[in-house]
C-alpha cells in the first residue's frame, strides 16, 4: 500500500477540522505524520524523504493543519534532533511541534555580528552547583520573539584558550529563568520584531548543552543549514486562510498572532511585484521599472537554475550568496522605483512606500551582509584567497575584540538580523 | 554653462565664515543635541521657540541675508549656506528653511512692499515665522489658489501641499491667480477660512502640511501678475539651501560612520581596516566633498546675483540629493544591525535624505532642468 | 509577464547541450585560439572558410535551428545560444550571427517559400553566407529600400547600414516599400547595382557593411507586406544570441582576471586576496551568472515558441550588453596596465561589448520596449 | 628695480623671435632667466619664488620661447638640481633645459606597478671594473619617450636584504648603451605612446648614482611629487602657437613632434567640453549629459576650493586623490554619454568616440589606480586604519613577489602610465 493510501486513511480515520487546534496536533504529532521522515522513536515514521514528501503533499492538498511554522519548529527541533541528547529531544521535541514551545535563537551579540563566532558571552561550569550547573552572563542582540518564548538555544564561550571557533557551547536557556532580562530592539522602519537579552548570572542545567561541549559551532552552523534550506522551499503544511473549520480558525489565528512583528518582512524585498504592475508615463521611471522587472526575473531563473542543477546532481557553488546578493540589489533598485513612482507622495510617512524604504536597508545586512556574502562567493566560488590576516588560529583569549564597556545597544550589527520568519510573511 | 572647463575663481570660505560656522556647530551641540532632536521630532509644533529665538537674536540666524532696514545683516546667501550646513549635520528641529530660507528670502525681494517692513523684523527677531507655498516639484506651484476681489481686498480659494512648516507659519506666501496674471499674496495665520494640517511625513525633524483656503482674505505682494518670477527665484534660493542641508547631512554620517569603523574591531580587527569598508568610506567622502563644492558654489552665485543660479541651484540640488541618500544607504550598510536600529541617528537622516530629495523637485527633474537651462531652450519663469 | 514573482518551471542546460558546448569550445580552442583571432581581424573578409565549412560540416553549427527538409538538425535555438555563448567566449571570427543567426533564421520562418529550399540547404552545408539587414536600432529599419515593378521582378533602390557581414554575404534579405506594404526582398551577391562595402568598425572581430542598391533586380520573399513581422521576429532571435553571445565574453574575461588575480603579486601578496578585488570579482560573477540566466531563459522562449519572446529577447539583450560591458570595464581596471595593452585580449572584449550594446538598440531602448510590452500598450509588429 | 623691468630690459637686449631656437635657448638659460629660481651657480638667478613667478608672467606676456616642456625640464631637471651631485649637475641641468637630451622615467616593471617599491631590476657595483661600474640587469614598462630618449633615470634595487623601501638606488643610464633595448608597447587604443625597455648587462658609471646608493624611494617621491606639482599649474613659457618668428615656429614644431605619440590624451579624460556642447531630445541623454556637466564643474569647484584653502594656509589632505578619483567618475561618465550621442555611430571605428570610449579606462589605471587612491584618501585624510598585513618591513629577499620567469608583457601593471605629457596635450 503506497504511504498516500496510508495517510489517506490514517487522515479518514482521525482527521477532523473542527477540533481544537493543540488536540488536533497531539494526535497528528503522536501518529508520526506530522515529520514521517524522523525517526519512529521521536514522533516520527523512519519514512524515506521521497515518502515523506508525499505525505506532505497529501497534507496540504487536504488542507490539513500541522505543526507551527516557527523558530521552534523549523529551527530548533531539527537541531535538538540533530545533535541532542535523549534528554533534550524527549524534553523539547514535541512541545515544539504541537504548539507549546515558543523558542528563539541567542546568537548574535553587540560585538559578534559579521564575526558571529567571536561572541563573547560566557558561560562557566559550576559542577559545585546543585544538579551541575552552568552559569551564563552576557548581551544578545538581534532575538526575534525573544519576549514570548519560552527557551532560547544560547551560544556562548566556555573556553577561552583555543582558537574562536572552538570554545562555543550551545545551551538551552529557559527564557523565564532569574537573571534574563528581555527588551524590545526598535527598528528603524518603527517595528520592535527583535530584542536585545541580557543574562546575568542565569543558571543553566548542565544537562542542557546542546552538542558537545566546546562543539557550538557545528551546532549553530547545522541551525543555520536548516534555515537556509527553508529558504529553498521545505517547510510545514500551510495554513489556509478562508477555509472552514475551528482547527483551522485557531491555526490561522495563531499565524496571525505570529506574524504581527513581522508584518513589514516582504516589503525588505522591495516588493518587485508592486512595481511591475505599476504604470509611468516618465521614461525615467519606465526605465527603473524595467530594470526592477529584469532583476526580478533573473533572480527568478538563477534559483531555478541552480535547483535544477541541483536535482542534476551538479556540484553547488554558493548560489546561497549569489542569490542573496541579487535580492540585495533588486530589492534597491525596488525602492528607487518606488520612490519615483510615488513623487512628491514620497514625503509621506504612513505609506506602503515609506515601509519599503525604511525597510529594504534590512536585507543586505540581515543574515550575513552584501560584504560577507562577497567574500563568500570570491573565496569559494571564484577560488580567490583568504584574507591573509586571520584570528582563526589563535586562542581567543589573545584575539583583538570589541571592548566589554561598550554602551548597551551602541554596537549591534546584523548577523542575525534575519532571524526566522513566519511562512508567507517573506518572499 | 556652455564650457563646463573654463577656469573659475577659486573659491573657499573665509575665515570669518568658518569661524561662524563652528559658532553655529557649538550653539547646536548645546541646544540641539540628539536627545533634543528625538524629543522634539514627537510634539506637535516640531520645534523649539525659545531655541528659535536664541538662533535669531543670540546668533541673528534670521537675519543674515535681510538688509539691515529691516533689522538684518545684510550678509547674504553664503552665510546661510554656512548655516544650513550646521543644521543639516545637527538635523536641528527648526523653522529654518520655512522662515529663512522661503519667506524672508522672498519678502527681501519686494524691499518696496509694505510687506517687507511690516514682516521681515518680526521674523529677524524671531517673533514672526513664515512660509512659502512652492509646491513640492522643481517648477514652481503656481496658482495654487484663485483670487478674487472683495471690496478693497482680496479672498483666497485654493489649496497647497507639502508646504514647510505651515502649521507653524504665522504668515503664508503663496501665488494666486487673478485678472493680471498669477500675483503673490500673504495670508496671515488665522485668516478667515485659512486652514493648516500637519502631514504624517517621512522625516519626522521637518514638518510638512496642507493649506486650505476658503475665500480667506488675503494681501497682494509685489506687483499685479509676478508671482511665477518671485517664487521661482525663492525656489532656487531654497534648493541652494538645502543642498547645503544635505551635504552637511552626509558629512556627519560619514564622520559617525568613519569613527565606528575606526573602533570596531570584527574578526580581529578594526573593520576600517578591511578594503571593502575603506573603500566604501573613501567614496563617501568624494562624495560628501563633492556635495560641499556644488553646494557653496551654487551658494556664490545666489550671493553674486549670478544668471547662472537656475542652472546651479539645479545642478547642486540633483547632486546633493543624490550624494545625501547614497552616503546615507552606505553609512546604515557599514554600520549593520546598528545603522538598521530606531536607536542610532542613521535611520533620521536616511528619512531626512529620502525627503529632502524629493522636496522641491528630485534629482531626475533638477538634471533635466539644468540641461533646458544649457540648451537655453527652456523658458525660465523670469 | 505581469508578476515577475510567479513561479516558472526550473531550467538549466541538459548533459546532452553542455556537452555540446564543450565540444564548440574545443573546436574553438584548436581553430580560433587568440592568435588565430588576431590574423583574421586583419584580413578583408574577416573570418577562415576553411573554418566555417568545418562548423558547418563536422559540429553541424549552422544547421541547428533549420528542419531536417531543409538539411539541418532542427534542434532549435536552445542550443544555438549554447553555440553563441561560446563563439562569445572565443570572440571566433565567423558569420554565425548574419548567417545563422539571422539569414537561417529568417527563411526558416518560410518554410513554404521557394528561397527557403533554394538556400537554406546551402547555408547549412557553410557553402552560402547570408544577412539580413536589420538596421541598427532596437526597431526593425524598414522599408530600407523602395521596390518597383519591373516587368516579372522587382528591383530594388535604397541603402541599409550596419549590415552585419554584407561585405561576405551571399544573399541579403530585407524589407522594401511596395503598394502592398514593407515586403521581404533578397538579393544576391553580384546582381546589379549592389553594393557592399565594409565599414572601419570599433570591434575588428565582427564586420559591418553597407549596403547600396541601384535598381537591384531582387525577389519577393514570404507574403506581400510581411516584412514587419519576419524581421521582427528576427531581430528577436539575433537579440537572444547576441544575449548569449555577451554572456559567453563577459564569462571569459572574469575567468581570465580571476585567474590573474590569483597569480599577480603586489605588495607581498596575491591582489586576489585584497576586498577590492575579490568584491569586484564577485560582482562580475553576479553579472555573468545573471547573464547566462537571461540568455538562456529568452532562449528557452524563443526555443517554446513563447508569446513572451520579445519581451524576454528586449529584457535579455538590454541586461546582458550592460552586464558585458561592465565586466570588460571592470577586468581591464583590475588588470591594470597588462588591461590597456593592445597585446591582451581584454580591449578585443572591451570593444565587442561597446559594440553588441549598440547594435540591434541598446540597452535604454530595449528596456523602453520591455516597458511598452508589458503595459500591453506597445504596437507589436508582429 | 624691480624684476620686471630687469627682464624687460634684458629683453630688450637679447629676445629675437628671428634666432634660430637652440641659440635662443642657450642665450636665455646662460642668462638665467629660464629658471630665475634656481640657485646662481647651476643657471638661475636664485630669486625668491613670488620674483620667479613675475618673470615667468613677464616672459609668457611677451610670449618669449622658453625651456621646452619634456620629462626632462619638468621632472628630472628639477630631481638632478635636488639630489644629483655637482657632477650630475654640470652634465645634465643645461643640455636638458636647452632641448639637446631627451629623458625618459625608467621605474613600473611587469611585476612592479601599484607596488612601485617592490621593482626587481638588479643593479649590482662592480668596482673591479674600469672607472668603477654598475651592472644593470632588468625590464622596465610604460617608459613613455623611450625610443628618443637619451638618457634614462632609473630605479634599481641594489640591495635584497634590507625592507623594500631602503633598497632601491637611482641611476642614470645612457640609453644608447649596450644592453638596452626599448620596444614600443602599443596600447588598446592603438597608439603606442609608451615602451618596454630590457636592460642586459647594462654599464652605468659609478658616478652616475643619483642621490644616496640605498635612497632611492626618496629620489622617486621626488620626482614624482614634482610631476603632481606640475598638475597644480607651474610649467614652463608655453608656446605660442600661431605668432611670427623662426624661433616660435622652430619651438612649435618642436612641440608637435613631442606631442605626436600623445594626440589621445584628452580623450583619456573623457572630453566633458564636447558632451556639454552636445544636444538631444532623448530624455536619457538629457539625463547623462547633466551628470557630466555636473561632474565636471564639481571637479574644477574642488579643484579650486583646494588652492584656495592652500593659499590660505589651510592644512591640505589627500586632494590630489580625491581630485583623482573624480577625474576617473567624470571620465567614465562622459565615455558613457558619448556612447549614447553617437547612438548606432558608436559602432564605427575611426572616430572621435571610439579614441575616447578606448582611451578613458588608462585614466583610473595610470598614475595610481583608483583602488589605491582611496586607499590613500582612507587612510590619510579619513584615518582609517592601514591593512594589518605589509610587506614593508622585512627584508625585501624573503617578500612574496612575481617571479622573474614570467613571459615578456604578460605583468604589467599602470602604476606609471601615465608618465609625463607636453604642456598642452593632457587637460
Amino acid at each position: 500500500m503506497s504511504v498516500a493510501e496510508d495517510l489517506d486513511r490514517w487522515l479518514a480515520d482521525h482527521w477532523d477540522p473542527e477540533l481544537g487546534l493543540r488536540e488536533w496536533r497531539a494526535v497528528l504529532v503522536d501518529s508520526g505524520w506530522a515529520r514521517p521522515a524522523w525517526p519512529g522513536e521521536w514522533w516520527g515514521m523512519g519514512l524515506p524523504p521521497a515518502d515523506a514528501a508525499e505525505a506532505q503533499r497529501v497534507l496540504a492538498e487536504a488542507e490539513v493543519v500541522g505543526p507551527p511554522s516557527t523558530v521552534a519548529v523549523n529551527l530548533v527541533a531539527p537541531t535538538i534532533l540533530q545533535h541532542g541528547s535523549d534528554l533534550l529531544r524527549s524534553t523539547f521535541l514535541r512541545p515544539a511541534l504541537v504548539g507549546d514551545h515558543a523558542w528563539t535563537q541567542l546568537f548574535s551579540e553587540p560585538g559578534a555580528g559579521s564575526d558571529l563566532a567571536g561572541v563573547t558571552t560566557r558561560a562557566e561550569r559550576r559542577a559545585e552547583l546543585p544538579g551541575d550547573t552552568w552559569i551564563v552572563n552576557g548581551h544578545k542582540v538581534w532575538n526575534s520573539g525573544a519576549q514570548d518564548a519560552d527557551h532560547g538555544l544560547l551560544l556562548a564561550r566556555t573556553d577561552w584558550d583555543v582558537p574562536k571557533h572552538r570554545g562555543l557551547t550551545c545551551l538551552v536557556v529557559d527564557m523565564r529563568a532569574a537573571g534574563v532580562h528581555v527588551r524590545p530592539l526598535p527598528q528603524m522602519n518603527g517595528y520592535a520584531t527583535f530584542s536585545e537579552v541580557v543574562l546575568t548570572d542565569v543558571r543553566v542545567p548542565a544537562e542542557h548543552v546542546l552538542g558537545e561541549v566546546g562543539g557550538g559551532w557545528a551546532v549553530v552552523n547545522a541551525m543555520l543549514a536548516n534555515e537556509r534550506s527553508l529558504g529553498a522551499g521545505a517547510g510545514t503544511v500551510p495554513v489556509p486562510g478562508n477555509v472552514a473549520g475551528r482547527c483551522r480558525r485557531e491555526a490561522a489565528e495563531e499565524a496571525a498572532r505570529a506574524a504581527r512583528h513581522f508584518s513589514w518582512y516582504p516589503q525588505r524585498y522591495g516588493r518587485a511585484d508592486l512595481v511591475a504592475a505599476a504604470r509611468s508615463a516618465d521614461p525615467l521611471v519606465r526605465q527603473q521599472i524595467a530594470r526592477v522587472v529584469t532583476l526580478a526575473r533573473i533572480a527568478a531563473w538563477s534559483a531555478g537554475r541552480a535547483r535544477a542543477n541541483l536535482r542534476l546532481g551538479r556540484v553547488a557553488g554558493a548560489e546561497g550568496s549569489l542569490a542573496k546578493l541579487m535580492t540585495s540589489e533588486l530589492a534597491r533598485a525596488a525602492a528607487v522605483a518606488h520612490a519615483q513612482l510615488a513623487g512628491p507622495d514620497v514625503l509621506l510617512g504612513d505609506t506602503l512606500t515609506a515601509e519599503i524604504l525604511l525597510s529594504v536597508p534590512a536585507v543586505s545586512i540581515a543574515g550575513g551582509t552584501d560584504e560577507i556574502q562577497k567574500n563568500i562567493v570570491a573565496e569559494r566560488v571564484l577560488g580567490l584567497p583568504k584574507d591573509p590576516t586571520s584570528d582563526a588560529h589563535v586562542p581567543f583569549r589573545d584575539v583583538r575584540r570589541n571592548g566589554p564597556a561598550e554602551p548597551s545597544g551602541a554596537e549591534l550589527s546584523g548577523a542575525e538580523l534575519s532571524g526566522a520568519e513566519p511562512s508567507g510573511a517573506g518572499s | 554653462m556652455t564650457d563646463p572647463t573654463a577656469a573659475e575663481p577659486d573659491f573657499a570660505f573665509d575665515d570669518e565664515q568658518l569661524e561662524f560656522g563652528r559658532v553655529v556647530r557649538q550653539f547646536l551641540g548645546r541646544r540641539s543635541d540628539q536627545a533634543e532632536v528625538r524629543r522634539l521630532m514627537a510634539t506637535g509644533t516640531g520645534h523649539d521657540p525659545d531655541v528659535w529665538k536664541a538662533l535669531a537674536l543670540q546668533l541673528g540666524v534670521t537675519g543674515l541675508a535681510v538688509p539691515e532696514t529691516f533689522g538684518g545683516t545684510g550678509r547674504g546667501p553664503l552665510e546661510l549656506v554656512v548655516v544650513f550646513e550646521e543644521f543639516g549635520r545637527a538635523l536641528a528641529c527648526a523653522p529654518l528653511l520655512s522662515t529663512v530660507g522661503m519667506a524672508a528670502s522672498l519678502l527681501t525681494r519686494l524691499p518696496a512692499d509694505p510687506a517687507a517692513l511690516r514682516y521681515l523684523p518680526g521674523i529677524v527677531d524671531g517673533s514672526v515665522l513664515g512660509t512659502v507655498a512652492l509646491g513640492a516639484g522643481s517648477e514652481v506651484d503656481v496658482p495654487a489658489a484663485q483670487a478674487e476681489r472683495s471690496g478693497s481686498g482680496w479672498l483666497l480659494t485654493g489649496e497647497a501641499t507639502f508646504v514647510v512648516d505651515a502649521h507653524v507659519a504665522d504668515v503664508v506666501l503663496l501665488g494666486a491667480a487673478t485678472a493680471a496674471g498669477p500675483t503673490l499674496f500673504l495670508a496671515e495665520r488665522g485668516a478667515a477660512g485659512l486652514g493648516a494640517t500637519a502631514l504624517d511625513t517621512l522625516d519626522p525633524t521637518r514638518r510638512l502640511g496642507r493649506l486650505r483656503l476658503r475665500e480667506t482674505p488675503a494681501a497682494p505682494v509685489g506687483e499685479a501678475g509676478g508671482a511665477r518670477a518671485h517664487l521661482a527665484a525663492v525656489r532656487d534660493l531654497a534648493a541652494v539651501y538645502l543642498a547645503a542641508e544635505q551635504a552637511g547631512g552626509a558629512a556627519f554620517m560619514l564622520e559617525t560612520v568613519v569613527e565606528y569603523a575606526k573602533h570596531r574591531v570584527q574578526f580581529g580587527r578594526a573593520i576600517g581596516s578591511f578594503q571593502a569598508v575603506k573603500h566604501r568610506c573613501a567614496e563617501m567622502l568624494l562624495l560628501v566633498e563633492s556635495a560641499r563644492s556644488a553646494a557653496y558654489h551654487a551658494g556664490r552665485a545666489a550671493a553674486d546675483g549670478s544668471a547662472e543660479l537656475p542652472a546651479l541651484a539645479a545642478l547642486a540640488k540633483a547632486y546633493c540629493s543624490d550624494a545625501y541618500v547614497e552616503v546615507a544607504r552606505a553609512s546604515i550598510q557599514l554600520l549593520g544591525g546598528l545603522g538598521f536600529t530606531w536607536e542610532h541617528p542613521a535611520h533620521l537622516h536616511h528619512r531626512r535624505a529620502l525627503s529632502s530629495s524629493a522636496l522641491l523637485g528630485d534629482p531626475n527633474q533638477h538634471r533635466e532642468r539644468l540641461v533646458r537651462l544649457l540648451d537655453g531652450s527652456h523658458t525660465e519663469e523670469r
